[in-house]
């Protein structure tokens, strides 16, 4: 099987979804020619040419209200953004038209839309190349949230996501598109939205994490299992509509939870999970949930690391909350 | 451009040749558009509908419009079309259930009324943010050109749309991948209460579109047989593979913007009254009976028949129950996920609100 | 002391604001002229005429963009967004330039700009004049985001809004504009930004709600009263940067909290103030946190008094919370 | 439009009567600009600063604009101006620091390279955003005019960002209140990898003025003395209360969109060469010569004093400690909030991150 990084097997993602389907089209500033500027779409135009794998003018309301009218026409476009930060000017149609159009026709009409984008910090970026917006689509009802942290579950999810119904915002971390390398099949398969995964089962604390910072949560639990504190880390992969019931579960198991996130704390998803854990797991929570986070400042550049809720903060956070 | 001259003659040479049969059905469409809105006008001030916003002196722009388009063409309306969606059959009863947001209403009471939608008259859905339908317009016209379909959009928009961030991308899409697009501008003369002229330092709206290098059209909105006209030249253009067209109707909103609106703290009588006179059912009447095809019977009996009808879909309208409460919760998402299962329970099996917290 | 609803109330202190300092400023669809479309701004044209009352095109990119440059220039517009359903069009300008500027320049630039917009149900108004986005601003750091309850606080909470040097959504809930009526002053007066008010004294239960919900939580508390039931209401009043200490003290006393607001549950504020107090009072809490919210749908309409969370949603909430 | 001819000479006919040191001035800046690009591109690919973003080629259209403006006038940036704020006599050694994002970047590191500022030289702040500046630049031209001061605001923004929802509205409001706002777009031929010519239907950018009943001038942007008659022209109309106007500055962007780009894959050689033919700085360099005041040697000085000036702030950039972690949490607010002084003791009290996370 060969061995692809997340662009690699977004890339092999969306030639598959090409091939299998012709209403799917991919648009957006720089995806043809150039490639994409992470070259996540490298290689399409050549295959599906210029009417499939459209360049399109410096627009992201056009980006997305244009492909939501493609959508109603029963088209699947795949849009993409170039960078979650840039995805403000096309708010308006996904929050106002996309994520309700549904409800508002009673499903006569709908928009099998997927918006692409990658998000987070992780290259320097500063405060307009790091955002991770995700809370904003997760409080709009209508709208699916993936977040893939993988290669393998990237291209299953996006799959997925394309022959979804709804409209689906798919965050990809950037930090991670060349950083890790895994066996991902050449042809298309599929992996269910709003299934977790618990990436390392343990016993005393549940650590809940997504995209890029999977990987800190990760390293954080090997690194206190050195102190005898056992963690469960979970991935959500899809961040909404939910996979509570393994959060819960698991919560039930360890009476402990940490979760992880690049988006300021302030209304970030981190203070919905504690929210809904609290309230169905109340009598099996042993310490206070815990959130790790960016701070509740602009995405800065030069303290990018310090900004970024890395294994160095996680690790106190779940040795606190263990010994609590 | 005038083709119905004031005094109701035709300028034979713009006569685009329409049967006096078809011309007389628009009229008829006219009409009716006219007395459902002077009913529901009616109705939301005795407190029987919550809100409507009419067309009143805006038909033949908008009934003109419709004519002009093939039935394989889409309509993606602003908020004041229903004259155009009417005009594709669509059963009055059905728009009255709407208006009423009973147990029939189409959208079982989730939007306010008048925003209407049809898939099987290909009519897109209103929506309240203006200007938000054009890329929609210009997506749904570049999928069927991609699909190698026949059809275009025609896309109902104001003056005041024209400012909007969509607009300009939906102008500059359209011409970059000349999708069959046919931009219906509805220029009535105001945006609420801001006049067109403080709109945009532009003299007209037609201008606009050469910022996007697309042709425009600018006609009389109040003369229905220029309105056919112009729409159906940006149609041909559109099927033949000549891109999108801008195309003015220079009309007048005769009435409050909707029925929230009080127009005399921002216009004169004066002015409204000069408009009275170019209203659009007036000047095709007196051709109509020029040419001895329309008379006061006729009139008279065709109102009646309009109101008739009108009041029959209301009484029936009136006796259906509301939507039941979980359609609150569906359509969501295509399948109801675990959370709005739990929420609808909920919902369901708690209380109800007192009669009084009704704000009706 | 005259007698003012919301409406009056609001007036009234634009119309001080602009009496005290000639920079500041009141732009807007429809405000002019026609006084906009709920009469808040009515009279003032007339007073200060149209280049200090400005009626603008159909724009609210334009509206909060051109407004964040006379801000700049050190000018403090108000700008009115017609109804907070129609603010995504100026969404980018908030998020990306208002919220950030001083950050990313060291103070160097400013914005003291306020957004006034009508937020809320009651009024019929269907998915698009009805709903309450405050959870977007209060995720994106460098936003202040206030919302009223009544007459008097509208006034002295506009009055510091408009004085305070960074930008400050003002949210006004329009379901109260013409309910209530107290003693307003006439002259300008502040009441300063992030302090919440204990509007009834309890012991059991905290409930903690804001704008139009205030007076659903209040009657609530009296009707559970008659049960026994002792309810403390905060009214936030500001709600962010938020008043912690209040919350957090009142929930220490009675253990249990509830939070009411009309945006939809997931990822609202209401997760946020979940979360926090759990995290800093996790061993005074006697009972779950429960929400009390929007359901997580668009706005409907016909039945919207079972959409909104009324007080007879908020009573069983109340009451199983004390008997947990 | 022309001024200074292929070979250097002078159309006489349009000469706007620059005294020779304000042209030499001109050409010397452009020289500067020149040299510290190639100098930062160098640095980052040697890995010492992370990003720039330059302005090869545009050196006419940036320099000859911010020259034709006055002191009191502000400037709004896009991102590739920085020649502009060094022409305004923003300290090089701040700039420097600022591209290192060390202690003394007035950024303290918040911003990526290359987002400059500065209130004293009245430039505000470049953010990453496409077309976000236009309505500040509008605003802070609108509150000049209504607090009367003779200002008027020059704002940058490329070819692609006239597609942006931002330009609209920006557009609209500076023509429906005439404020005096000179939009100098810079057509450098490319919005990243997509060709003007795909960025709109229009055959020029110029046309778009049209739509908001603005003026609008089109110059070649590549000749300093066009640019700069046809700024000053416009910045005449604004003081004159004429209100905005439109100019664009034709010339080609002749490096990559940034260091983190590849143009080599969107574009030919050819294409490039002939451009490099046009370089503005062989251009000026040309009639300076046959003015007889600059010649071989000035120029070897003058650009290994550039280059001299610019090691030297490097060498002091490098030696500047990083900026202290607690500048990460003020300036969100004027007032540090309660919960932003908790996180920063936090952050400060907590444990730093490892070496070998750092992606430097
Ligand atoms: C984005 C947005 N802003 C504001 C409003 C409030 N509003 C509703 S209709 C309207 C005026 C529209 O004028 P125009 O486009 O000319 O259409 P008309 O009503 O005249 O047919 C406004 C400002 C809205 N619906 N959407
Ligand atoms: C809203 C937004 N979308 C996308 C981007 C990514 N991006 C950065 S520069 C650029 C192209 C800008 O082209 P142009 O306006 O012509 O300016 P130039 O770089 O040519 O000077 C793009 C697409 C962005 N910065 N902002
Ligand atoms: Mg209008
Ligand atoms: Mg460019």
């Amino acid at each position: 099987m060969p061995q692809m990084n997340l662009v690699q097997a977004i890339n092999s993602g969306l030639r598959g979804a090409m091939r299998e389907n012709d209403d799917v089209l991919v648009m957006g500033e720089d995806v043809g020619r150039l490639g994409g500027v992470f070259r996540v779409t490298q290689g399409l135009q050549e295959e599906f040419g210029a009417e499939r794998v459209i360049d399109t003018p410096l627009s992201e309301s056009g980006i997305i209200g244009t492909a939501i009218g493609m959508a109603l026409h029963g088209m699947r476009p795949v849009s993409e953004i170039q960078f979650a930060d840039f995805i403000y000017p096309g708010f308006d149609q996904l929050v106002s038209e996309a994520a309700k159009y549904r409800y508002r026709t009673r499903g006569e009409f709908h928009v099998p839309l997927v918006v692409r984008t990658p998000y987070g910090g992780g290259i320097r970026g500063g405060q307009y190349h790091s955002q991770s917006p995700e809370a904003l689509f997760i409080h709009t009802a209508g709208l699916k949230v993936v977040c893939p942290s993988n290669p393998y579950d990237a291209k299953g999810l996006l799959l997925e996501a394309i022959r979804d119904d709804d409209p689906v915002l798919f965050f990809e971390p950037k930090r991670v598109y060349r950083a890790v390398k895994m066996d991902v099949p050449e042809e298309p398969y599929s992996i269910p939205l709003s299934e977790a995964k618990i990436v390392r089962a343990g016993e005393q604390v549940t650590c809940v994490a997504w995209g890029a910072m999977l990987y800190e949560a990760f390293s954080a639990a090997e690194e206190v299992a050195k102190q005898g504190i056992d963690v469960e880390v979970v991935d959500l992969r899809t961040l909404w509509p939910l996979d509570l019931e393994t959060l819960v579960t698991s919560v039930e198991k360890t009476g402990r939870l940490v979760v992880v996130h690049e988006a300021p704390q302030t209304c970030g998803f981190g203070g919905e999970l504690v929210a809904l854990v609290t309230e169905r797991a109340f009598l099996h929570l042993e310490a206070p949930p815990r959130r790790v986070t960016g701070w509740d400042t602009p995405f800065p550049q030069t303290h990018e690391q310090e900004y970024l809720p890395l294994a160095h903060r996680i690790i106190p956070a779940l040795v606190e909350t263990a010994r609590y | 451009m005038h083709i119905i001259r004031e005094d109701g003659s035709l300028d034979p040479s713009l006569d685009p040749g329409l049967s006096i049969d078809r011309v007389v059905s628009l009229y008829k469409a006219m009409i009716r558009t006219r007395v459902v809105d002077d009913q529901l006008e009616r109705l939301q001030r005795q407190g029987r509908i919550a809100f409507h916003v009419g067309s009143l002196g805006e038909e033949a722009a908008i009934i003109g419009s419709a004519a002009a388009l093939r039935d394989q063409d889409w309509i993606v309306p602003c908020y004041r079309e229903v004259g155009a969606l009417l005009w594709r059959d669509y059963p009055l009863q059905r728009y009255v259930d709407h208006m009423f947001g009973n147990a029939d209403d189409p959208v079982v009471g989730r939007q306010m009324p008048d925003h209407t939608f049809s898939r099987e008259h290909r009519y897109l859905s209103v929506s309240a943010p203006i200007g938000t339908q054009l890329p929609h317009a210009v997506g749904l016209a570049w999928a069927a050109k991609k699909r190698g379909l026949g059809e275009c959009v025609g896309v109902f928009f104001g003056d005041g749309a024209t400012s909007s961030n969509d607009f300009h991308s939906a102008m500059n899409f359209a011409a970059v991948y000349q999708t069959p697009t046919v931009f219906l501008c509805r220029n009535n003369g105001y945006a609420i209460s801001l006049p067109t002229a403080r709109q945009t330092a532009t003299r007209t709206l037609a201008e606009k579109a050469g910022a996007y290098g697309m042709p425009a059209l600018r006609v009389d909105g109040n003369d229905v047989l220029a309105v056919w006209q112009a729409v159906r030249e940006a149609a041909k253009r559109a099927y033949d593979g000549g891109g999108p067209t801008f195309v003015e109707l220079m009309t007048y909103r005769l009435g409050g913007h909707s029925t929230s609106d009080d127009p005399r703290i921002y216009r004169s009588k004066e002015e409204v009254e000069s408009w009275r006179r170019a209203d659009p059912l007036v000047r095709l009447r007196k051709h109509l009976e020029q040419r001895d095809v329309w008379d006061h019977d006729l009139e008279a009996d065709w109102r009646a028949a309009c109101k008739a009808e009108l009041k029959e879909c209301v009484r029936r309208a009136e006796e259906k129950p509301a939507p039941e409460l979980r359609e609150m919760f569906t359509d969501v998402y295509k399948d109801q996920p675990r959370h709005l299962a739990e929420q609808e329970s909920r919902c369901l099996g708690g209380p109800r609100a007192a009669e009084e917290e009704d704000h009706d």
